[in-house]
């Protein structure tokens, strides 16, 4: 086996690893309670199985075709960047939003800090069916 | 070999695109299936590459980029909706 | 791959044309989203589908798959996505003018 | 420019001018002015009699639209001078009387305006040779008809008559268009003269006898003839002059023109003379019949020129037998029912006019035209009872008049015809010299109720106090002519038969070798005969019916009111109105949804329907693409996405499906090798979903479909259809291998268009057409965004926004 | 309330440089690549929507106080112009040419009217997105 | 050159963009436009006449050649239609520039009529299938907005459903593409009446066009013409009269096209179809116009017959029927575009739409009385007027084809075009002058202009048909032979 075959069968096991880690962060996010537990399912994982992939993908280039694609290492930088922001906002958007914890969940210690232990914010937006408006 | 695996990453792929489908269509909450329409546009980013792969060939790279950018601003709209109801604010510091 | 295309054709075009008929904007408008996926789909599998290589000079020798059809769906897309946002907007004028996203209330007759 | 257009068109430019020059004139002025018009006319055209008499012709043909043999052919013979003299005699004495009769205070440049249009139109009905041409004219004097009808367009009634009259006579004119074409189908000429030359090849034609209905369709709306004589009693609403215009002389007389016109043609068979003959004789009696029962004047002069009217269509319907027997010596006694028909035409025009005018006159100084308020005014009124006994006379068929004369030929030809063994006459051609007689009875009783009643007996207190005095001379004049025609034509007929009538009837009968056997000697006294004993009859029979007037006209009453013709046409009118609006608020309910459901039913049965009719249903699936199985997958994800869209509660989640759905196909573009299409999908309906976002701002929730359970399973089932449609049909075209694409060519695009992205070439360059106005559309689309928003009705703006 | 927004903004004031640069990328590979004036353009205006969506309408209309609807016009011009210009040389209505060109640090490089006519595409897809949005956003 | 072929689509697109930069300039956008218009009629009419002398013109879009680029096809009959819509567009900005109003000039009212126009003019001489979507598109949105602009409820309300079932229409259309491009491979029309005729129109290629046929009556008008009374009658008059002029025309258009030249073979089937589509039509059309109590609904329904009576010509399918049919569309787009402009002229000197509420209209304004007189009889095809000779001749295609069925409903239909007009005519027009004339509405000169040019116009069709008879027997004989296209396009 030369070198070049042991790196694609590194990228091909890099993606194959990628596709199970999605998966279960799939499953993750089905079955975490809350949304605050599934973002943290779908926002590590995925993100972990994408650069895998994406990794694996960008080996498999560069081996097979000798081709060094930037846009794929542009890829993967701006997936790095980005993904944890998006997590981080979309958490805050459902706190903010009034999204419950689950139940079990540890004590709320925001909660008085940002809606003064009123518990209501005039949020406008439909939230979950057949609770909004 | 090679080909066998990669299907197969493929098709778990799409497995797991189904798999979050149904957190979208169930929700319950809105930030839910933000999360998860987000996962699935990642999960189509690791699916094109394998298409990539595939096909051998590069076409489909700037796909890639771009549904990342895309997931992202998808994400960040969607979180400003969830927050605040509107997505472009009029003034600063509203 | 085609029949089976066709058939995931046709079952959207039946869910659009459901949406369609219904009576609230917003599912109309959304029928009217999917029926224009529903037609991409279709240009492209009637051109043939799988029976070369990406359209790209640079990346092989051919055979090519039909590029045709693919740009005349780019040019679709850009057509119904300007569509689409002209409609939202109407649609949502509508609604604030006269109170009423169910077309049943928005009848009104021509010659009222 | 030669003469015979120029008769045509002098009214036409005259009637042009006015509007113009009126204002420069004094009130009175215009009719003055407009007078010289007819006259010079008519005296141009007694010029051409005697030549006429020899039996020239003349015909000029100017061209119009050659190009589809729309030309404008001028025609002159015998029968179309007689009712151009007819027309512009009658009308420079209505024009005349009519100084006098309008006040001044009238917008007396529209009347003029209107007759001289509608005395232009009459003139071009009669001297035009193309049907075509002929036809223009024709609807031309159903439409300034119609405007002198409702001159008076601030009274309801004058409305209604002018519409009626326009329905009826334009519909007619309508259905004699469709014959003309036919004609011409048949003949491929639209000259009235090549037809009748071409008789012997179209006569045999399918279209022949449906041509003949419709030409006569339009005939008789135009000339009152039962049951369409409707519209002329209303249309007494219009001032007097008009109605002694056009209803003695002209435009009720258009049909009569066109049927003796017509005779050569479509003479020679039965539908025409049963048709002609059997309408005519109804008309006849229905219309004197109904005369008697008037109380107003002009109404019952208006039944008695539908009866009278009905008199000539019979006697010309009557004499086309000639035309079916062809020449011989026997035959042309026939051609005398023609010959009569003319000869009474102008009697009546005479005879006519006078009465009309005269109750114009009664009606100016008493204001009033009811008989039950008139009563002796023989003695304010002395001229006016000159005329009006002199008219009724005639009109009742009596001597010294020309009535008389033409009255006993009319018994002559029904005596005649009974004595034909053709079309069947020997079974129930009894029945036409009764008919005839009965009806001249009724004719006389209502000639003498028209006398008695207005001009006999006592005078009513309140015209006493009026104290009424004898019209103008101006306006005695007209009637005084006419009935000073109506004499001299019973003492010297043969002057008009020999000069007038004997070129005409070579112009009914040109197979006929000469029009000297065709004109009888017209002798006021022959010996005692039938034809006279049948006057006597009517005449003591109408007397004694005079006298019981009021016991037998009971009878009247057993016709139901809702059953007169007019109550029948109104009631069609209504009710189609009617009907129409609630079919049509039915279907077009404003729901869109409804619209929908037209639009995908009439799709799936109008497309399936010939798709399945055709048989043409193939499909084979051995050469598709293999399937893999996360493409299935992919499918199925779609599959539910889209299902889902229909069940979701939440408008967020419909937007996010949608959204899941145009991942897939962009994913589905990626596996089919499109990677243009790609990200464009992916970037466009991410955008798209932004937009959904955005403008859910202003949008209310979903709330669920409160459609009934019956409603949702007709739209499911509608919806399985169409997608069943695209779907088989798909299939089929996926299959559908006979041609080769032409994107082949594309694909040497980089030597083509220096581009080796192919999909970016062909946009930008191949088709980069498309792409331009694409752009263009993307730019309205955007424009428009902007404009939607900006602009917005200003708040209690009444929707008057032009 | 008031939202802080600094994580977003900072990653946004990073990554708005690879959109925009993707952006013009993709419109200068279309002859050959995957891309072209009309990806491109939108992919540059989602750029833009995305500086709108994080700051807001103000702030961005002060950095760039353009009027998008006069972009967009402009870019149709540019298109119909490139477009119409080939009467002009007596060939058919938007004949393109092209020709190789070197320069001086980057080479030989393939120059077609094509681009100007992508250029004006990609204007307008530019100025009718943001126009849309905006508008949209400035609706009471 | 035949680069000139471009210009009545491109001169309007540039012109609108160009006033889009004059925002507020509304005195420099009438002028502009009212030029660009003019321009675009005396251009059209010159290529016209070039068509004439020099047989049908194309313009390969890039140089290409047909059957793998766009082109533009100029032969007479799409010619006789792009003069005629910009004579009418142009005399209807007169009546815009005294009626319009600021607040829609400010928003861009004259560049969406000229882009309105510009997609009419491209739907009209394209010569490839999917352009001709394309071209339709630019000249749909152009309509949308202008059926919107001003933003009132009614108005709101109705072009949301004009909007979506034209959506769905342009649906159907990608569809029937789809399944066209599925089958015979190609886009050039002319290609594919070739390539149509070498498989004899089998049973799949007949499916297709009447998927076509379903699409185009759509837009027509043709039996599916509930979209239209409603959408017709809430937009400002000009556009009223813009729309009945222009847009059901297009869909006719395209329905002649698309049986002449590209499925002209099993007529038997389609024609047949067309055929009773058009009966439907017209009786539907009779219905509604009977029906109507208020002159919107009158007048729209009359496009609807109107629709139904130039259709009888190609379901008919002689050569004289389809020059009828040819007149026939001249005079519909003249006529009824200045019946619109009537009807919302009326509308607006007395506040109400209902026939019954209006009376003695003609004391104060009798031009413009009797100017509907003239257009009413024009409209019932009374002669000499513009309606004539199209009616005529379809008559006798017709009687030549032995559809008598047709026959009679067109000839019927045309009394009831009269009857319901006159209704207008006498209760609105005629009858007791209720406002004194101090204190009536005047007309606004611009208005009174275009009503007179379209009068001159309808009498000049009317009376002087012969001089367009060269025109229209040329664009009718190369309809009736496809091949004089065909080989225009595919050979040379």
């Amino acid at each position: 086996m030369s070198v070049k075959e042991i790196l694609e069968w590194v990228a091909v096991l890099l993606i194959l690893f990628g596709s199970i880690v999605s998966v279960i962060s799939a499953l993750g996010l089905i079955k975490l309670p809350d949304v605050y537990t599934r973002s943290h399912a779908a926002s590590k994982s995925s993100t972990f199985a994408v650069l895998a992939c994406l990794l694996g993908a960008f080996i498999y280039f560069w081996v097979v075709d000798g081709y060094v694609s930037i846009r794929l290492i542009l890829g993967i930088i701006f997936v790095f960047i980005t993904s944890p922001v998006a997590g981080h906002l979309i958490c805050r958007a459902a706190y903010r939003a009034n999204v419950p914890l689950a139940e079990g969940s540890g004590e709320d210690e925001l909660k008085p800090v940002l809606f003064g232990g009123e518990g209501v914010v005039g949020s406008s937006v439909d939230l979950e069916e057949g609770t909004e408006k | 070999m090679k080909e066998t695996i990669l299907l197969l990453a493929l098709i778990l792929f799409m497995v797991a695109i189904a798999l979050v489908l149904y957190r979208v269509i169930v929700g319950p909450t809105m930030p839910d299936r933000a999360i998860a329409l987000d996962t699935i546009g990642v999960n189509l980013i690791s699916s094109i590459a394998i298409v990539s792969i595939i096909l051998s060939t590069t076409a489909f790279l700037e796909a890639i980029l771009i549904l990342g950018i895309l997931a992202f601003i998808g994400t960040i709209a969607f979180s400003k909706y969830i927050e605040r109801g509107v997505i472009v604010e009029r003034k600063g510091d509203s | 791959m085609e029949s089976l295309m066709m058939i995931l054709i046709g079952i959207l075009v039946a869910v659009a044309t459901y949406l369609v008929l219904s009576r609230n904007m917003i599912r109309i408008i959304l029928g009217t989203a999917l029926l224009s996926h529903a037609v991409h789909l279709l240009i492209l599998t009637v051109g043939g589908l799988k029976k070369g290589d990406v359209p790209l000079l640079s990346q092989s020798e051919g055979p090519f798959t039909d590029a045709l059809p693919q740009a005349l769906i780019l040019t679709a897309i850009v057509i119904s996505f300007a569509t689409t946002a002209f409609l939202l907007v109407l649609a949502y004028r509508t609604y604030k003018t006269n109170g009423s996203d169910d077309l049943q209330e928005l009848r009104g007759m021509p010659d009222e | 420019m030669t003469i015979d257009i120029a008769i045509i068109l002098t009214p036409f430019i005259m009637a042009a001018l006015i509007p113009i020059f009126y204002r420069r004139l004094r009130k009175n002025m215009i009719g003055w002015v407009v007078l010289i018009i007819p006259v010079s006319l008519f005296l141009l055209l007694t010029t051409y009699i005697p030549r006429v008499a020899k039996g020239e012709v003349y015909s000029h043909t100017y061209e119009w639209i050659p190009s589809f043999n729309l030309n404008f052919t001028t025609y002159i013979d015998g029968l179309s001078l007689i009712f151009s003299l007819l027309i512009t005699g009658v009308g420079s004495l209505v024009i005349l009387y009519s100084i006098f009769y309008l006040s001044v205070k009238e917008s007396l440049h529209h009347f003029y305006c209107y007759l001289l249009l509608f005395m232009g139109a009459m003139l071009g009905v009669v001297f035009s040779d193309n049907l075509m041409v002929l036809y223009a004219f024709w609807e031309l004097t159903s439409v300034s008809s119609f405007l002198l009808i409702a001159f008076w367009h601030h009274r309801k009634a004058s409305r209604a008559g002018a519409r009626k009259s326009m329905t009826i006579t334009v519909s007619g004119g309508v259905a004699m268009l469709v014959g003309f074409l036919m004609l011409y189908a048949m003949s491929g000429t639209f000259s009235i003269r090549e037809i009748i030359n071409n008789i012997d090849v179209i006569s045999g034609h399918v279209l022949f006898i449906p041509a003949l209905l419709l030409v006569l369709f339009g005939a008789f709306t135009k000339s009152a003839q039962f049951p369409f004589h409707i519209w002329l009693p209303d249309a007494m609403e219009a001032p007097t002059p008009v109605s002694s215009y056009l209803h003695s002389a002209t435009m009720v007389k258009a049909g009569i023109y066109l049927v003796a016109r017509f005779t050569p043609i479509f003479g020679g068979e039965m539908v025409w003379f049963w048709t002609i003959t059997g309408v005519g004789l109804i008309t006849l009696f229905w219309g004197s019949f109904n005369a008697v029962r008037q109380v107003d004047l002009k109404a019952i002069l208006a039944y008695s020129t539908v009866s009278q009217l009905g008199l000539i269509m019979s006697l010309l319907g009557l004499g086309s037998v000639a035309v079916y027997l062809g020449y011989s010596t026997e035959t042309v006694m026939y051609t005398q029912a023609t010959f009569a028909a003319l000869f009474h035409l102008i009697n009546h025009s005479t005879f006519k006019g006078a009465l009309f005018m005269m109750v114009g006159i009664v009606d100016h100084e008493i204001g009033t035209r009811d008989i039950r308020r008139l009563g002796g005014l023989m003695a304010i009124l002395p001229f006016t009872f000159t005329i009006a006994i002199i008219g009724c006379f005639s009109m009742a068929g009596l001597p010294p008049f020309n009535g008389f004369l033409s009255k006993e030929m009319f018994f002559t030809a029904v005596l005649n015809i009974t004595e034909l063994n053709i079309f069947s006459i020997h079974n129930i051609g009894l029945l036409i010299p009764i008919v005839a007689w009965v009806a001249s009875v009724f004719t006389f009783v209502y000639c003498l109720i028209i006398v008695s009643k207005t001009f006999l007996g006592s005078m009513k207190p309140d015209i006493v106090e009026k104290n009424p005095h004898e019209a103008p001379f101006g306006m005695l004049l007209p009637p005084f002519i006419l009935i000073g025609l109506v004499i001299t034509i019973f003492f010297f007929p043969n002057l008009l038969g020999e000069y007038i009538l004997k070129p005409a009837m070579l112009s009914v009968y040109p197979t006929f070798p000469s029009a000297e056997e065709m004109t009888p000697h017209i002798s006021a006294w022959h010996r005692i005969n039938t034809e006279l004993l049948m006057t006597l009859g009517v005449v003591v029979l109408g007397i004694i019916l005079y006298r019981f007037l009021k016991y037998w006209s009971k009878i009247y009453r057993l016709f139901p009111k809702q059953w007169t013709l007019n109550a029948i046409y109104e009631k069609v009118i209504t009710s189609s109105e009617n009907i129409s609006e609630s079919i049509t608020k039915r279907y077009m309910s404003g729901h869109l949804t409804h619209y929908f459901v037209y639009i995908y039913v009439s799709f799936v049965a109008i497309v399936a329907g010939t798709f399945i009719a055709l048989d043409a249903f193939e499909w084979n699936p051995t050469n598709d693409a293999v399937i893999e199985n996360y493409e299935l997958i992919l499918v199925f994800v779609m599959i539910f996405a889209a299902v889902a869209i229909l069940f979701a509660k939440s408008r967020i989640t419909t937007v996010l499906l949608n959204g899941v759905l145009g991942y897939s196909v962009a994913f589905f573009f990626v596996i089919f090798r499109a990677p243009d299409l790609a990200l464009t999908q992916l970037v466009v309906e991410s955008v798209t979903t932004a937009l959904y976002l955005i403008c859910f701002k202003f949008l209310a929730e979903l709330k669920p479909e409160r459609s009934t359970k019956r409603v949702k399973i007709s739209n499911g089932l509608i919806s399985v259809f169409v997608g069943a449609t695209v779907t088989l049909i798909g299939l089929t075209v996926v299959n559908y291998d006979k041609f080769k694409s032409i994107s082949s060519y594309f694909e040497d695009s980089y030597n083509l268009a220096g581009g080796k992205n192919i999909v970016n070439t062909i946009l930008g360059d191949f088709r980069a057409f498309d792409t331009m106005l694409e752009v263009v559309v993307l730019f309205i689309a955007g424009l428009g965004v902007f404009a939607l928003i900006k602009l917005k009705a200003k708040k209690g703006d009444v929707d008057i926004e032009n | 309330m008031k939202i802080n927004d600094v994580i977003l903004r900072t990653v946004v004031k990073g990554v708005i440089f690879i959109i925009l640069t993707l952006g013009v990328y993709l419109f200068f590979s279309g002859h050959n690549a995957p891309g072209g004036g009309f990806i491109g353009g939108l992919v540059l205006g989602s750029g833009l929507v995305l500086l709108y969506i994080t700051y807001d309408l103000e702030t961005v209309h002060k950095k760039m106080p353009f009027d998008f609807k006069k972009v967009a016009g402009l870019g149709v011009l540019l298109a119909t112009g490139s477009a119409i210009g080939s009467i002009f040389f007596d060939a058919p209505f938007l004949s393109q040419t092209d020709t190789y060109f070197t320069f001086p640090i980057l080479g030989e490089k393939h120059l077609t009217t094509v681009t100007v006519f992508e250029a004006g595409v990609a204007l307008t897809v530019i100025g009718t997105l943001v126009t849309i949005i905006l508008s949209i956003s400035e609706d009471e | 050159m035949n680069n000139l072929l471009v210009l009545p689509l491109i001169i309007p697109i540039i012109t609108a963009v160009v006033l889009v930069f004059l925002k507020d300039h509304i005195v420099l956008q009438r002028i502009i436009s009212f030029i660009t218009m003019l321009f675009v009629t005396v251009l059209s009419f010159i290529l016209l006449n070039i068509v004439q002398t020099e047989g049908i013109l194309r313009l390969d879009f890039s140089g290409w050649l047909p059957p793998f680029g766009i082109l533009f096809v100029a032969d007479s009959f799409a010619m006789i239609l792009v003069l005629t819509a910009s004579v009418v567009t142009t005399i209807c900005l007169l009546y815009a520039f005294s009626t319009i109003g600021n607040r829609h000039e400010k928003m861009f009212f004259y560049p969406f009529v000229l882009f309105l126009i510009a997609g009419v003019n491209g739907s009209f001489l394209t010569g490839d299938i999917f352009n001709l979507f394309v071209c339709f598109e630019v000249m749909l949105l152009a309509s949308y907005v202008l059926i919107a602009l001003g933003g009132e409820k009614r108005q709101l309300r109705e072009s949301l459903k004009y909007v979506l079932i034209n959506v769905v229409a342009s649906w159907m259309f990608l569809v029937a593409l789809a399944f066209l491009y599925g089958t015979v491979k190609t886009l050039n029309m002319a290609h594919i009446a070739v390539r149509v005729a070498e498989a004899g129109q089998d049973p799949l290629l007949t499916t297709v066009s009447i998927l076509f046929l379903i699409v185009f009556s759509l837009k027509a008008g043709l039996l599916l013409f509930f979209w239209l009374p409603g959408s017709y009658s809430v937009p400002p008059t000009v556009v009223q009269a813009l729309f009945a002029a222009l847009l059901t025309k297009v869909g006719i258009y395209a329905l002649i096209r698309t049986f002449t030249l590209m499925f002209p073979l099993q007529q038997d089937v389609t024609h047949t179809i067309i055929g009773i589509m058009a009966g439907v039509t017209i009786i539907a059309g009779c219905m509604g116009a009977l029906s109507g109590r208020d002159i919107y609904t009158i007048a729209t329904y009359n496009v609807i017959i109107g629709v139904g009576f130039i259709l009888i010509g190609l379901a008919v399918g002689t050569e004289t029927a389809m020059t009828g049919a040819i007149y026939y569309l001249i005079h519909d787009m003249l006529a009824k575009a200045l019946l619109f402009l009537l009807v919302g002229m009326m509308f607006y000197i007395t506040g109400e739409s209902v026939v019954k509420k209006m009376s003695g209209l003609i004391k104060n304004y009798p031009i413009f009385g009797w100017i509907f007189f003239i257009v009413m009889l024009a409209l019932a095809g009374i002669p000499p007027l513009s309606g004539f000779v199209g009616k005529v001749l379809i008559g006798q295609g017709a009687i030549e084809a032995g559809s008598y069925i047709l026959l009679a409903l067109g000839f019927a239909s045309s009394i009831i075009v009269l009857y319901s007009l006159l209704r207008i005519f006498l209760a609105s027009f005629f009858g007791e002058t209720t406002i004194s004339l101090e204190d009536s509405k005047p007309i606004p000169k611009g208005a009174y202009w275009s009503f007179i040019l379209f009068t001159i116009s309808i009498v000049f069709v009317g009376m002087g048909a012969e001089s367009l008879a060269v025109y229209v027997k040329d664009a009718a004989e190369t309809l009736m032979n496809p091949s004089i296209y065909i080989d225009a396009i595919l050979k040379g």
